[in-house]
């Protein structure tokens, strides 16, 4: 027999290693303030989710979370290339993307914890987060539906010609299940303003993507089979991201249909605080460590002569801000019980009979 | 007053709520060009233009999708998934995503759509293209379910669904597309989760839905020859459901029968048994007899069909049957 | 006789029909190398090796429909969705493929196969990770449905399961993989549509399933001093139902409950009622209580989700209410 | 805005038109036993379905029925090349796929009418023509499904070793559902041995395949999406698809994994028996009716050298058989009304509840 996993022990497989040169986008056309407003949300993202788990750890976050951990370099670049009211879509992988449009982490933090100040009022939890109001239009937990909803989004701003892109985020894994080719399939047919980011982290839960993919690349592969150009682009440097995301959200701001993005990158840690991370081969994690995307960013910022110390206050600043979201949340009411039953119809309520 | 078929019924409803409503768009697979396979919306393509009735690729997730994230955004679609049985294959969007989302993130997101389908049996196409699949739907909370039975309900619940700020299924019946009805002139818009008596009676309530309505009609009438006065209710929504129309009758009859054409186990007459259980208990005189396809698949051939879908005279005998003294 | 944890339970049901039969063979997302993301199948890649135990792409689609076709043709796959959730990405394989195909092909096609999952809430995942959804496998002729209770149940139904010729969806409770319980020696083989009687009882028959089992039993031990005297029957499948121990049960008590985790519209309970109106009407003492989650869906955070789904509490104080004199 | 068929009316989109050299696969090496296998396959494909289509007129046959008119090529040259023992899984458009296994004309028409003596004993109808004894393990209504259980059938061979290849034919439409995809992923991470066929006849029911589908060519253009090779043949050209065939059918075999191939052809009549056709432009029907399969065939079997007598002397076997068939299926009695309620069940009953 033949089988792609018979061929080596699980936990064997190739290595995917990170590019090593970090200064490849150092002279890249982005304006300080862009730059310094991406490091500041990489720290966000950074700082937050280690509190997320710490808490975790305290067994005051409930059920499970996902985190980006070193992921956050296309959460960065994408938020910032954004328009105020594009649309995101994101999986229960969320946190990096919610944060990246602005929303305050009190609410995103006292969900994880289940409290009333919680973004969805404790009825959601750490994979639904959602925040109409920045255009976070969900975070989705069953893998694949959320690309044909982000179609839904871009099909409503192609109608009303508002000039908005659906973004939607989604991982290498989801890049085999049949929503994922129908709204590709669907969005080219429709020349729908969308751009699909496909986080290639390597894995799906414990699964090496090489093992169960029948193309090397999981996206870019794939973008032919839509009339779309294959983009891989480096998804651990907030710089390369950025330049990416400009060009396809113009792209589809301007008619021209969606794109396809397949960004490369790693998480540090498991897939959900399950998940100890055995399936890593020897080097692996230690290889992406070393090309950290706030690492590698730092670094470009110091070569690009800003003090060190002006960086250090930017990690001071958020950590202070983290601190004070720790507080409320963990201040935070539980909700009020009446909650559970509101919010089902549209009238508020939860009747379905006379 | 013109008379319509329940085919052209459906699409005057939508060209309707199109003529008023902008947002309201319509998507489905041959539903512009050919005007719907079952002719559902003949016509509208040349009235409302392509932007606004368009041709999907044959991708029911990416459909009921679309649907969703444009009416989380602004629109109110209507998509239409060919027969109900299709929904099997996009089940997701319906029951995970259109579902819960308005609950999941406490009343931020308002998802005004209807999915429009052909439902139900009796044209001999077997067993995947046949099924009544509303109580499946009935299952799920945060999906209102409605299926008329009428011309003139299918364009004012037409209305009521596409005004409805949540997610609604419609489910036409496939065997009652050629059926004809006076409809009113003018603008119709009806009501979700109002049960509609078709015809009083002392001696038993017969709620019914979909084609089971006209069959339990008729055996209403040859009952009414052997001294038999059934009430018959056409439910017409099963969410929100119109229990109270239902448990006043009951309380009037004391004897309750559901006809149901869903195969037998988990049908909403199951759920109504167990509502007049709860709240009509002491006012039965008798078990509630539910009168349903057996729990089998549906077979294609003609004469086995028959056998499975209540007929009038099995409605009739099962009726006559638990009334014996 | 061993203490196993009901996640063990499943594993050790597996091995013991991979054991006995070449033909038995395991699929899923993680199932493999991981030992599931449940470790529900730890162990058995490294005793069955990679030709009998594999790791899929997410493709739920792919991996019931490898299961079917393989089923078809001489093998006995056991396939895992890892969450019952993601049924609906899936479910025209179930309801429109396994379900119907030895019906439409009559009885040319046998389909032995196993589909297992992770069902049910109490672990704060939410509204899209916590569904209770063995009544809507309940609703579809041709499916048999399995939940057991404890860690006997789950390698003897596992093996009877695998055994079986039909399709069965074998669900496991996601709240009981921690639990623990005693397990005899040697290969168990169970029977499916066999109810068991927990707690014997003379006041109240207490219908419950999965989860609601143990809660069940709590609440019993409760209303016991409270001089409520309960019998407690757990259901273990519902496809096929053993009807006939709930009415023997209801003959002797009366008055009968269901303790259900699933929302509270077209649960087995609804069902469980119905049958009970039919054959057992006349045994009936009072209204039938369907104790529920409400029909809602699930929130995340845990005080609300323990609002919810039926509680020991809950579960004790409607059954003492609806007894009271 | 941009939609595809906003730039030009329902019905008016570019032709597709056939091949105009029916000569060109003249001196293929096929032996003339096996081209007369074929040709008498495709008369007995289209006479079987000229007749299930006056029955239809006679409202002998109830519900709906699809017929492959102008496509029996695909099915003729893939039956002629497939093993006694390879499985086929075909569509509700599967009267050519079932005759090509060798399944009796009798027991498809009397299943198209209704009766006892039908191939599903009447339970199954059409749409759903199955006949394990002949492994025509299928035919399905629900578009998609099917892809992913051949799937199934060509791993228990592979665990079997059996040798045993499945054949899966689908429409052109087909290619845009997710179902297809996760088939396609799946069937090349196994190299499980199934060779998929897509019948692209140009249309799903009345919108043309153009109008919905990114790529030109729905199937071969996704096929490097899964790693596999786009692979397209003149459908109408039994010879053609044979020598496909038989390629398709060693590379699966030999356990170098699926293979997918794209059939350009054409029905000639409607979607099912509702369907006027209306959406067909000008022109195009016309096209194809010169180059139908049998016309096609015919000439090249007179070109080498076949008497028209000896051709003629197999159409009219054909037409025997048919109008024998055709008795036996009028005759056939109704069902027994039992059968509607046996074989849910494996123990042969209905059963749900003691
Ligand atoms: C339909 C469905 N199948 C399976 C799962 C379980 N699941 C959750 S996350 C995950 C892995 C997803 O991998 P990928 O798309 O690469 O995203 P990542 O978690 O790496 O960000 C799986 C299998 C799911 N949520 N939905
Ligand atoms: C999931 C699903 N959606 C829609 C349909 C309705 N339907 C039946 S055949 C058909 C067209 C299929 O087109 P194609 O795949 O090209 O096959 P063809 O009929 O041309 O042979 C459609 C949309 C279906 N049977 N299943
Ligand atoms: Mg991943
Ligand atoms: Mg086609």
């Amino acid at each position: 027999m033949n089988l792609p996993l018979s061929n080596h022990a699980y936990g064997e497989h190739a290595l995917v290693l990170p590019p090593d040169d970090p200064t490849s986008h150092d002279d890249a056309d982005i304006s300080m303030e862009t730059r310094l407003r991406m490091y500041r949300m990489l720290q966000e993202m950074r700082q937050f989710e280690k509190r997320a788990y710490d808490l975790f750890m305290q067994q005051l976050v409930k059920g499970t979370t996902h985190l980006s951990l070193g992921m956050e370099a296309v959460a960065a670049g994408f938020g910032a290339a954004m328009d105020t009211d594009d649309y995101t879509f994101a999986t229960y992988r969320g946190h990096a993307h919610t944060l990246a449009r602005g929303v305050p982490m009190e609410g995103v933090l006292a969900e994880l914890l289940g409290r009333a100040n919680g973004l969805l009022g404790g009825k959601g939890g750490s994979m639904h987060l959602t925040s109409v109001e920045h255009k976070v239009m969900g975070s989705y937990a069953i893998i694949g539906a959320h690309l044909t909803i982000a179609n839904g989004a871009a099909w409503s701003a192609q109608y009303r010609r508002s000039g908005q892109v659906a973004v939607c985020f989604f991982g290498d894994g989801t890049t085999n299940i049949g929503a994922f080719h129908e709204a590709l399939n669907y969005a080219a047919v429709f020349k729908l303003p969308v751009v699909f980011v496909c986080e290639n982290n390597q894995y799906m839960e414990y699964t090496a993507i090489g093992d169960i993919t029948a193309v090397r690349r999981p996206a870019a592969d794939r973008a032919p089979a839509y009339g779309l150009e294959p983009i891989v682009v480096d998804g651990n440097d907030a710089d390369a991201v950025h330049l990416v995301a400009a060009e396809a959200l113009a792209h589809a701001r301007s008619g021209k249909g969606p794109v396809m993005v397949e960004a490369l990158t790693y998480r540090h840690g498991g897939h959900s605080r399950a998940d100890p991370g055995k399936y890593k081969p020897p080097g692996e994690l230690e290889a992406w460590l070393a090309y950290d995307p706030i690492k590698v960013y730092r670094g470009r910022l110091e070569r690009l002569g800003v003090a060190a110390a002006d960086i250090d206050a930017i990690n001071a600043e958020v950590a202070a801000a983290v601190d004070e979201a720790t507080e409320a949340a963990k201040n935070g009411p539980l909700p009020d019980p009446r909650a559970a039953f509101t919010d089902v119809w549209a009238d508020g309520g939860h009747q379905w009979r006379s | 007053m013109a008379i319509l078929t329940y085919r052209e019924a459906v699409a005057r409803g939508i060209a309707q709520e199109m003529e008023r409503d902008d947002s309201v768009v319509l998507i489905g697979e041959d539903v512009a060009g050919a005007g719907g396979v079952f002719k559902t919306s003949a016509g509208l393509l040349e009235r409302f233009g392509p932007e606004r009735v368009i041709d999907t690729p044959i991708a029911e997730q990416a459909i009921l999708g679309a649907a969703m994230g444009a009416a989380m955004t602004g629109l109110r679609p209507i998509a239409e998934i060919m027969f109900s049985d299709f929904f099997a294959v996009c089940w997701d969007l319906v029951v995970n995503e259109m579902a819960k989302t308005r609950y999941m993130t406490n009343g931020q997101v308002t998802i005004p759509l209807v999915v429009k389908s052909g439902n139900g049996g009796s044209l001999r196409f077997g067993a995947q293209h046949s099924q009544s699949i509303e109580n499946w739907a009935m299952a799920v909370p945060g999906i209102k379910v409605v299926a008329p039975s009428t011309p003139e309900d299918v364009v004012g619940l037409m209305a009521a669904a596409v005004r409805s700020d949540d997610p609604v299924l419609f489910f036409e019946h496939k065997g009652l597309y050629s059926s004809k009805g006076e409809v009113p002139d003018g603008p119709i818009v009806d009501e979700l989760g109002t049960a509609r008596v078709r015809r009083p009676g002392k001696d038993a309530t017969v709620v019914a839905l979909g084609l089971m309505v006209s069959r339990a009609l008729a055996a209403a009438e040859q009952l009414a020859e052997r001294g038999i006065d059934c009430e018959v209710i056409d439910l017409r929504s099963l969410v929100p459901l119109d229990a109270a129309t239902v448990l006043e009758s009951l309380g009037r009859t004391g004897r309750l029968f559901t006809v149901e054409e869903n195969p037998r186990m988990l049908g909403w007459g199951s759920e109504l048994v167990a509502i007049a259980g709860d709240d009509g208990f002491w006012d039965l005189d008798g078990p509630i007899v539910r009168i349903t396809t057996p729990h089998i698949p549906l077979a294609s051939a003609d004469s086995l069909e028959d056998l499975m879908i209540p007929s009038v005279d099995r409605i009739r005998d099962e009726i006559e049957q638990a009334l014996k003294p």
